[in-house]
């Protein structure tokens, strides 16, 4: 049991470890920057997904168990797409032109270049629709 | 592992206060924050450092890290957040008002914004 | 069990919390519930002072734990008199920025104005060091609100730099703090007492720093050449009710310096000796000669208080830095005579910018003030208490501080440097006075006409409060031989500083009672 | 064994947190340094979570937890701010 | 009539005048004379015990630690001032009630008038030598309002500060010479003082002492060269010229050499000074005198002259010299104020005081020609007038002085100074009553009033009565001069008579009014020269050194306060890098006690990547983005080293503040420039790297010797840990710390940063109510993305916002025995907030928040206060906590602490600032002409698929 | 009507009980009190927050859940390791980067994003943008020679299943 335990939490370990400095090396590595966006958005959430359920195992097997780690693993896993979806359009909005995307099969074009009427109309305040202190006597 | 801390406390500083002395208000008021890090690095540490002994009352554990420190720099960190928060404002203004954001008030800086924008 | 030492600081923290939380809209309700609550303050600091009139120290365990463990206020006479001096100073700043429109000028200045009065005199009932760092942060953040109270881009360009400085400030003040519990492991101001001069002459060094550290802080409060910088711009653009509320923060200043430097580290400390009696002299005559000459060259009237708060703290920090009794005392009767006279003069400043016209605070002939002979009568007088000339209190107090320096080798320098400077803030003061309120335009018939329909009633109340300071002045310099039998007694009670040091060590705090807690163990 | 695997994984985190700032210092682009940013947090994340299980102690757990949290909002702050300009408009 | 009340009540009188105007003219200066008039009654009611050599005392004290006492005693010299001052201002009051104009206010007048006159009354009754400084500097300050009575007068103004600024000037000086003068004698009592001649001159302090009296002495009596102030004082109204400046201020130095006489007199150091300084101004007073066109010019540098004529008597040392100074005091006093006076009239009538064009008013003006003549003829030196008596004694003084071994200069010099004297007292009836009548401006001037002519006239009846018959002033003088003497020196054998014979004083006097005649008949041509030779007007220099002080303080003032911050802090850093670096070097620093830790690789790499994004940020500062993404991983790996150091409450709190600063420093860079412009050349930016490389170096070797040092005993941190649970109920002894033990830093920690956040509020509400707000409002938009509010990131959002919510709630009340508390939860919640703002927008957001932030802080702070009051109700102090373990079914055993109450009050607090400072951001944001989303998605198909699904319905 | 009470008092009753074991989780124990205490801060949080859920999804088929996200949770195991090999192995030359369309049959906010998510937590895709009707996403591709194959691929396996789910 303990040999195998073991043997189990230590590959989850490293396995972890792998996948967290790939999606790292990838970060590096990778030159064109929507490509850069895949690795640690992917490989990162798996290599701490792994850490974490072998912390997970561990507290299970030699201590008194623990399942907490569940939720940062969940956290992350909810997280990461927004996450990679607001740098995505970040590299769009700053480096990618209209041409250089495919058109949108139905719609007229992608959000983050719709910075038209509709854009601006739809996302500011307005004058009277502050916040509830706006004017205090 | 002492040498880093006070290392850290030290480049920490010197930037914090390099940045307090350039000609903008934003450098400005990253670099107190900068220095606000290294202080409260200097206050924790001079509970001197222990690893892997928190100040959490355990059964069977005699060995605890010296929790005042960490409860001053609590403090002080509660504090220069206020503080940078209430810069950030003033500093805002200053520049909203005048339409500069120099940190040197020097003549010729007097009240640009107010009367020249009516 | 007595409650009234923390009275000060509880009363305006619920005070303002209340005014934020019901009366935010309610003008009138803000200023009724603001001034009572000042009273209240002034009532029970006149009580704090009574208490310890005899020589009684006062003091309260916060939490109920003992000293050094927990935090404790402690009120001796040092403590109450600048308690009694802060709540005797806020009552007519705050008639005046109510009788001026200050306070509605722009958003929460009573707020704000509490929480500045609670972080004076918390930090001057304190008897812990970080607790004292903690109370300087709140009546800074609370005076860098107030100082740029109803905005303006001169306020908030000098408000930025405010901040900044103090910021810095703030930052050496933690360096400091924690040197001094790395060498000391206390923080409790009378154990540190006990401990600093039980360390080994061998180990001096961090403490030594410690204290030097601490001393800049405090004269960056009291606006201590090189460390003034700070002061003379945020107090002239401050709103004058403000700039006079303001007259007592560089007392705290003052205040840590004489507590820390005759509880903490005497002067008569082997291991703290050669510190800074070879400069802290020399840096106070020079801030005094700067703060008159400021006087002198100052362009405008607001510029010209602010760079008298400069000189008198010169002038405080001269009597200081001699650490004798007599030194002490004498500045002790400086320190009430000049934050009297600052206020005065700061709300007279705001009474000269809101009723003289054109570029008001400045020197060009302007058409003559309404009401100018009750403002220029009062100007006279606090200008003449702030240069020290007979017969108010300045005079009296400048006597007392030449006469506590005779003793001292440097004797000539002092005289010299003091009666020089009051010469040169005769000649501002004349000068600013005589352009201000003499030098006026013949007035031209039909300006007058619009004047007078066009000026708003001159409010009373602020003259009701320049008045009741000026008044103050007035019982300050009569009752000037009292005065100094009491601040002699404060100053040999710093100097014996042997009952408060056991006062607060040696009080019993709480008993641990959950010890014989059966039912629970701690896991 | 597991004392190895944690070396092995300390190394190759450390590493990762060397090479995400190397990212973030050369950029090019704000959004590869908010990626590298993001990347930095969530290998503190994986950090924690393995010197929690070096030492043997929960106590860190809401550290991580607290960093994976904050890390995502600040993610979204600084991308928010290069898209939008107003963080909170 | 008690001293007390005699010197009072000008002082309290003073207080009438004001209100008396509202009552007429005649009642102002009615009851300003009688106010006088009682005073000087009560005087003269010790007038026989005084002249049978009594002394009157009365003692108050004042401020006894000092030696500083309202002492007043009543001798001869005090009595004779005193009667000076009282009488000669009851003349002045009656002149100056038909002197002033209708337009002049009277009451105001009368009250400056009245404060001189009680100052006066001091000087000259005090007992006390730091009370006589008080009435001292009161009389140059009653003078500096009397002088500049006229406000609109230019030349009004300007002499009442230069008489202001040299006679304070000499008082300044005076307060030290007398605080010595007291040290030496031992007590600040006159009384106590006069009796230590020896001890005094003996001092090595006498000669100091002296010096700084004397400046005192001399600046207010106008000795050379500090005499130009007086004639600039001449722009006051007559009446305070002739009472001020002829009779009574400018004698109040004279007065002190006479009063300490007894102590001073007789040393080298005395006579020469004295004596020098007299005989110079009384001849360059004499001769400047002669040249003035200005009648009260004219006045007043023969003033100055025969202040230095008397200084000059008293100089010399002599116990006749004193009693010469005594007579002529009292003589010039007469004729002088007289002479003032009718200069007064003469400008009142004819409309100017310039001699050349004025001639011929002998005829127009008899009474006042009679009364002018006989008072010039008396400042001549005329027999059978006084002045005649007393300048007799003056010269018969000077031809037995000898100074600097010259037996002739004292003589001839006083001589010459005499002839002078007659000259210009010629010159002023020769060139104003006769010759012809010039225009004389007014036309037809006549004869004043009554009430006007009556009180010189008064003075001229004196002039002639001591002139004719001597032996009426003698036992005045008598007594007077024996006051004066004191123990110091036997009364002289001398008396006062016409006739003493033909003496060389009387050739001396001869020759002077002899040669008074010539000088005036040659005046025409030696009035061309002096015109073209004079000496520089004394206000042209005097004007130059203040200038040149004013603008040497403006320059030292301005160049160091010139609002360059970061000079400041630059000196800010180097002072306390000098100043701590000094410290340290004179203090002895121990040996390392301690054991380092083993350097880890991990921890080291974590220190790579902090010094590293330090050193980048610091590099790349300028791209301010940058500087925000390096301050967060900079915040991060503080937050990870925290958390490795065994500290799991600083890195939560670390990371969770670190958040929420960059988030505000973001929405602050909305309005800010991206970019910091390069502006600081090479050298400049290499001071401030030294600087900063100073400072960074001293706090690191600070913190490395601590760290490698141990405490000299044991921290008191030992009891906490000791008593955290057993006395505070927690295992997380950082948080019973925090919310316990010192639980009163967090209540002030609360606070700032509730104050933090109104201030935040605050400031935003003026911004917004000023010129910014047009300037927010309609900035021009700027080139974003599009899709504000991404359907991801709203969804994820609603997600989690439950979820951190209920973290936030976990960090809360686990905080007292794990890490956590009140502080982070509140951030977390607040983050969680902050959240749902950055998905959907503020305005959309905040529009389903209903709860005000002012009322959150407020609540907070009162919840934690009212915590901490609670304890009163138990008999204990504030912030006394209490706990208990508690079990209610289905939950387990758990623990209810008053800290948590004190604990939510700091959430609170926490929540509603981060709140309201974020809300503060975005109501700046806000533009005019946009509207806010209705919508929490900007794109949401499914919200279009019901729209359309609607339309095709409806 | 009490049906409309309860829907009051538990506006989302799967995030009730999703946020029972959250606490749970949270406090790291299963006990009653935890349980019940659980549910009492799961019932109010979700009161407390309901305004900013407007428009609650229902979801029509909840076994489906459970199969999608094993589906999901298998995907992203396998294609992580083929991404760590492309990463590692690849030459940057040799990828071959695309831009996918995938127009959108899905119209619910929550389902849209579930599957931008899973395309983004499944290697070698991430969801990029959405367009300006929200009718189609954007993805990018790491090493996608035939971006077809990769719009089909998504919209059978997962949009598919999420479309069953939630519409
Ligand atoms: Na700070
Ligand atoms: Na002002």
């Amino acid at each position: 049991m303990s040999a195998a335990a073991e043997i189990f939490v230590s590959a989850l370990i490293v396995i972890g470890a792998v996948f967290t400095l790939v999606g790292s090396w990838g970060l590096v590595k990778l030159d064109a920057p929507m490509s850069r966006l895949h690795a640690p958005t992917k490989a990162g959430t798996l290599g701490v997904g792994s850490v974490l359920m072998a912390s997970m195992c561990y507290a299970f097997i030699w201590r008194d168990g623990s399942a907490h780690e569940l939720l940062i693993t969940a956290f992350l896993f909810v997280t990461a797409p927004v996450s990679a979806m607001l740098i995505a359009k970040v590299a769009i909005f700053r480096r990618t032109n209209v041409q250089e995307l495919p058109p949108p099969p139905t719609d007229t074009t992608w959000a983050t270049h719709d910075t038209g009427e509709r854009a601006i109309k739809s996302s500011s305040a307005s004058e009277n629709r502050g916040g509830n202190t706006a004017t205090p006597g | 592992m002492e040498l880093l801390v006070a290392s850290s406390v030290g480049v920490l500083t010197a930037a914090g206060i390099y940045l307090v002395l350039r000609l903008r208000t934003f450098p400005v008021i990253v670099g107190t924050a900068l220095l606000s890090y290294a202080v409260n690095v200097f206050l924790f540490a001079s509970g001197r450092l222990a690893v892997n002994q928190p100040p959490v009352l355990r059964d069977g554990v005699t060995a605890y890290t010296d929790p005042l420190p960490q409860a001053l720099v609590l403090t002080a960190i509660v504090i220069s957040f206020g503080m940078t928060a209430v810069v950030v404002i003033v500093a805002l203004g200053a520049y909203l008002s005048s339409q500069d954001d120099h940190i040197d008030d020097g003549p010729g800086r007097d009240d640009v914004g107010e009367e020249a924008q009516p | 069990m007595s409650h009234w030492i923390i009275a000060p600081v509880i009363l305006p923290a619920m005070m303002a919390a209340f005014i934020v939380l019901v009366v935010r809209f309610h003008p009138l309700l803000q200023r009724v519930f603001s001034l009572a609550g000042t009273l209240a303050i002034l009532a029970v600091a006149a009580g704090l002072y009574w208490q310890t009139s005899d020589g009684t120290i006062l003091l309260y365990q916060l939490g109920d734990w003992a000293a050094p463990f927990g935090i404790v206020l402690v009120a001796d006479r040092l403590s109450a008199l600048f308690v009694l001096l802060t709540a005797v100073l806020a009552v007519p700043v705050l008639l005046y920025a109510m009788g001026s429109g200050w306070d509605m000028r722009g958003r929460h200045f009573h707020a704000l104005f509490q929480f500045q009065l609670m972080g004076i005199l918390g930090a001057f009932l304190t008897g812990d060091a970080f607790n004292l760092f903690v109370f300087f942060e709140v009546l800074l953040i609370a005076s860098y609100g107030l100082m740029i109270h109803s905005g303006g881009a001169r306020r908030f360009r000098v408000g930025v730099q405010y901040v900044v400085y103090n910021l810095l400030g703030s930052t050496l003040f933690l360096f400091a703090l924690g040197t001094i519990y790395a060498e000391t492991g206390t923080l409790n101001m009378a154990d540190l007492a006990q401990r600093v001069a039980a360390l080994p002459v061998d180990d001096t060094a961090g403490v030594r720093v410690a204290a030097v550290m601490l001393l800049m802080v405090f004269a960056v409060k009291a606006a201590i050449l090189p460390l003034h910088f700070w002061l003379p711009a945020a107090y002239a653009a401050a709103p004058a009710p403000v700039a006079a509320l303001f007259a007592v923060m560089t007392k705290v200043g003052a205040y840590a310096i004489i507590r820390f430097f005759t509880l903490i580290f005497p002067p008569d400390l082997a291991i703290t000796q050669g510190l800074f009696d070879s400069w802290l002299l020399p840096a106070a005559l020079v801030t005094l000669t700067l703060g008159m000459l400021g006087i002198l060259g100052a362009r405008r009237l607001d510029a010209l208080v602010a760079f008298a708060v400069v000189g008198s703290m010169g002038m405080l920090m001269t009597s200081i830095s001699v650490f004798t009794p007599a030194g002490i005392a004498a500045a002790l009767y400086y320190a009430v005579h000049s934050t009297l006279a600052t206020a005065a003069l700061f709300l007279l400043v705001g009474v000269v910018e809101d009723r003289r016209a054109g570029n008001a605070l400045g020197y060009d002939p302007a058409p003559p003030l309404p009401g100018a002979a009750l403002v220029a009568g009062f100007f006279f007088a606090a200008a003449i208490a702030m240069a020290g000339l007979p017969p108010l209190s300045g005079f009296v107090g400048k006597l007392l501080i030449l006469d506590a320096t005779m003793a001292d080798p440097r004797m000539a320098w002092v005289w010299a440097v003091v009666l020089s400077t009051s010469l040169i803030a005769v000649i501002g003061f004349s000068r600013a006075g005589s352009a201000i309120f003499w030098k006026a335009h013949a007035p031209d018939t039909a300006a007058v006409a619009t004047m007078a329909e066009d000026a708003p009633p001159t409010p009373a109340l602020p003259m009701v409060a320049i008045g009741g300071l000026i008044a103050m002045l007035a019982l300050v310099t009569v009752f000037a031989g009292p005065l100094q039998r009491n601040f002699a007694a404060t100053a040999a009670q710093l100097f014996a500083p042997g009952p408060y040091i056991s006062v607060v060590l040696d009080t019993p705090g709480r008993t641990i009672t959950h010890d014989a807690d059966s039912e629970e163990e701690a896991h | 064994m597991i004392t190895y695997a944690l070396y092995f994984a300390f190394t190759a985190v450390g590493l990762s947190l060397l090479l995400a700032m190397w990212r973030l210092l050369i950029g090019p682009d704000v959004g590869d340094r908010v990626l590298a940013l993001d990347t930095l947090a969530i290998n503190a994340v994986a950090l924690i979570v393995l010197y929690g299980i070096y030492a043997q102690t929960q106590t860190y757990f809401e550290a991580a937890l607290l960093i994976a949290m904050l890390g995502f909002v600040s993610t979204v702050a600084y991308a928010r701010f290069v898209l939008r300009r107003d963080v909170i408009e | 009539m008690s001293l007390f009340l005699i010197v009072a009540l000008p002082f309290l009188g003073a207080l009438l005048p004001g209100l008396m105007i509202r009552a007429g003219r005649n009642a102002c200066g009615g009851t300003t004379f009688f106010v006088t008039l009682t005073a000087f009654a009560g005087l003269m009611t010790h007038v026989p015990a005084v002249m049978a050599g009594e002394v009157l005392t009365a003692r108050l004290d004042w401020v006894p630690a000092l030696g500083l006492n309202a002492n007043f005693f009543l001798d001869g010299l005090g009595l004779f001032f005193a009667s000076l001052i009282l009488g000669i201002g009851l003349l002045i009051i009656a002149y100056a009630r038909f002197y002033l104009s209708r337009e002049d206010d009277m009451g105001e007048f009368y009250t400056y008038l009245l404060l001189f006159q009680g100052a006066m009354v001091g000087i000259v009754l005090c007992d006390n030598i730091l009370m006589l400084l008080v009435f001292w500097e009161l009389t140059s300050l009653s003078s500096f309002l009397l002088i500049g009575y006229w406000k609109h007068l230019p030349e009004g103004r300007q002499g009442a500060r230069m008489a202001l600024i040299v006679t304070g000037m000499g008082g300044l000086a005076m307060i030290g010479g007398m605080l010595i003068l007291g040290d030496i004698a031992g007590s600040y009592d006159l009384s106590v003082i006069l009796e230590h001649r020896d001890r005094i001159q003996a001092s090595p302090y006498y000669l100091p002492a002296l010096l700084l009296i004397l400046l005192g002495a001399f600046t207010k009596s106008a000795q050379f060269p500090f005499h130009f102030w007086l004639p600039h004082a001449m722009a006051a109204p007559t009446p305070v010229s002739a009472y001020l400046h002829s009779a009574t201020m400018v004698k109040a130095g004279l007065f002190l050499m006479a009063r300490l006489w007894p102590v001073l007199s007789g040393t080298e150091a005395w006579f020469i000074i004295v004596t020098g300084i007299g005989l110079v101004t009384m001849v360059i007073g004499a001769v400047v005198a002669l040249f003035k066109n200005d009648l009260k010019a004219l006045l007043a540098f023969s003033t100055v002259s025969h202040l230095g004529l008397i200084t000059m008597l008293l100089g010399t040392g002599t116990a006749f010299g004193a009693m010469a100074a005594v007579f002529h005091i009292l003589n010039h006093a007469c004729f002088k104020a007289a002479l003032f006076m009718t200069a007064g009239i003469i400008d009142h009538e004819a409309g100017t005081r310039d001699i050349t064009r004025l001639g011929g008013l002998r005829r127009l003006m008899p009474v006042t020609f009679v009364i002018a003549a006989l008072a010039s003829l008396s400042m001549a030196g005329i027999p059978l007038l006084n002045g005649f008596l007393s300048k007799e004694m003056m010269l018969e003084e000077a031809a037995h002085t000898v100074l600097f071994n010259s037996a002739l200069l004292v003589p001839v010099l006083a001589t010459v100074g005499a002839l002078f004297s007659a000259a210009y007292s010629f010159r002023y009836i020769a060139h104003v009553f006769f010759g012809s009548q010039q225009d004389n401006a007014n036309g037809q001037p006549h004869d004043p009033g009554f009430g006007m002519w009556a009180p010189p006239a008064v003075l001229v009846v004196l002039v002639v009565a001591i002139g004719v018959a001597p032996f009426l002033a003698e036992p005045l003088v008598r007594t007077v001069t024996a006051a004066v003497l004191g123990d110091a020196a036997a009364m002289p054998d001398a008396h006062l008579k016409i006739w003493h014979g033909l003496t060389p004083a009387l050739t001396m006097s001869a020759i002077a009014v002899t040669g008074g005649m010539l000088l005036l008949i040659a005046f025409a041509p030696l009035a061309r020269a002096w015109a073209v030779a004079g000496p520089p007007a004394a206000k042209a220099i005097f004007d130059a050194i203040i200038g040149a002080i004013i603008a040497l303080s403006r320059t030292i003032t301005e160049r160091l306060h010139d609002g360059a911050m970061t000079r400041y802090a630059a000196i800010f850093s180097v002072t306390v890098v000098a100043v701590a670096g000094h410290a340290w070097i004179t203090g002895n620093a121990p040996a390392p006690a301690r054991e380092m830790l083993p350097v880890e690789p991990l921890p080291l790499a974590g220190w790579l990547l902090l010094v590293v994004a330090t050193l980048v940020l610091v590099w790349q500062h300028r791209n301010r983005f940058l500087a925000l993404v390096l301050m967060g991983v900079v915040g991060l790996m503080i937050s990870v080293g925290f958390a490795y150091l065994s500290a799991p409450d600083l890195a939560l709190t670390q990371l969770s503040v670190e958040v929420v600063t960059v988030i505000l420093l973001l929405l602050a860079l909305n309005f800010l420039p991206r970019e910091t412009p390069m502006e600081s050349a090479g050298g400049r930016r290499l001071r401030d790297g030294i600087i900063a490389a100073a400072v960074g170096l001293g706090a690191g070797a600070l913190v490395y010797t601590i760290l490698l040092g141990d405490f000299a005993a044991q921290t008191i941190s030992a009891y906490h840990l000791e008593n955290a649970y057993k006395g505070g109920g927690g295992t997380n002894v950082v948080n019973v710390i925090l919310v316990d033990f010192r639980g009163y830093d967090t209540f002030g920690e609360i606070i700032v940063l509730g104050i933090a956040a109104l201030v935040i509020y605050a400031t935003t509400e003026a911004l917004l109510s000023g010129p910014v707000r047009a300037r927010l409002l309609n900035r021009p938009l700027e080139n974003v993305a599009g899709d504000a509010h991404p359907m991801m990131m709203v969804v994820v959002t609603r997600l989690m916002m439950p979820l951190v919510l209920m973290v936030g709630v976990y960090i809360f009340l686990r905080g007292h025995n794990e890490p956590g508390g009140g502080f982070i939860a509140g951030l977390v919640v607040a983050i969680a907030v902050v959240m749902q703002y950055m998905a959907s927008g503020y305005a959309w957001a905040s529009g389903r928040q209903r709860v005000p932030y002012h009322g959150i802080i407020g609540t907070g702070v009162l919840v934690a206060g009212l915590t901490g009051i609670g304890a009163w109700f138990f008999g204990a102090p504030f912030l006394t906590s209490a706990f208990g373990y508690f079990r209610i079914p289905p939950f387990e055993k758990f623990e209810l602490a008053t800290a948590m109450g004190f604990d939510l009050g700091v959430f609170l607090c926490v929540v509603g600032a981060v709140m309201l400072s974020l809300d503060s951001f975005a109501q700046m944001a806000r533009r005019s002409g946009i509207a806010a989303s209705e919508y929490d998605i900007d794109i949401d198909p499914s919200r279009d698929h019901a729209l359309d699904t609607d339309k095709a319905e409806g | 009507m009490p049906r409309k009470l309860i829907w009051r008092l538990f506006p989302h009753p799967l995030l009730t009980l999703l946020l029972t074991l959250v606490w749970c989780l949270l406090v790291n124990g299963f006990s009653s009190g935890t349980v019940a205490f659980g549910l009492i801060l799961g019932t109010v949080i979700p009161i407390l927050t309901a305004a900013y859920w407007p428009r609650r999804p229902v979801i029509r088929k909840p076994l489906r859940v459970l199969e999608y996200i094993l589906i999901v949770l298998w995907d992203i195991i396998v294609a992580n390791v083929q991404v760590a090999i492309i990463v590692v192995f690849k030459r940057n030359a040799d990828m071959a980067s695309n831009w996918v369309a995938i127009p959108l049959e899905l119209r619910t906010p929550e389902a849209i994003a579930i599957l931008a998510g899973t395309i983004t937590l499944t290697p070698g895709t991430v969801s990029a943008d959405l367009s300006d009707e929200g009718h189609a996403l954007l993805v990018h591709a790491l090493d996608a020679p035939d971006p077809d194959a990769v719009r089909d691929a998504i919209k059978s396996r997962y949009e598919r299943r999420l479309k069953e789910i939630f519409e």
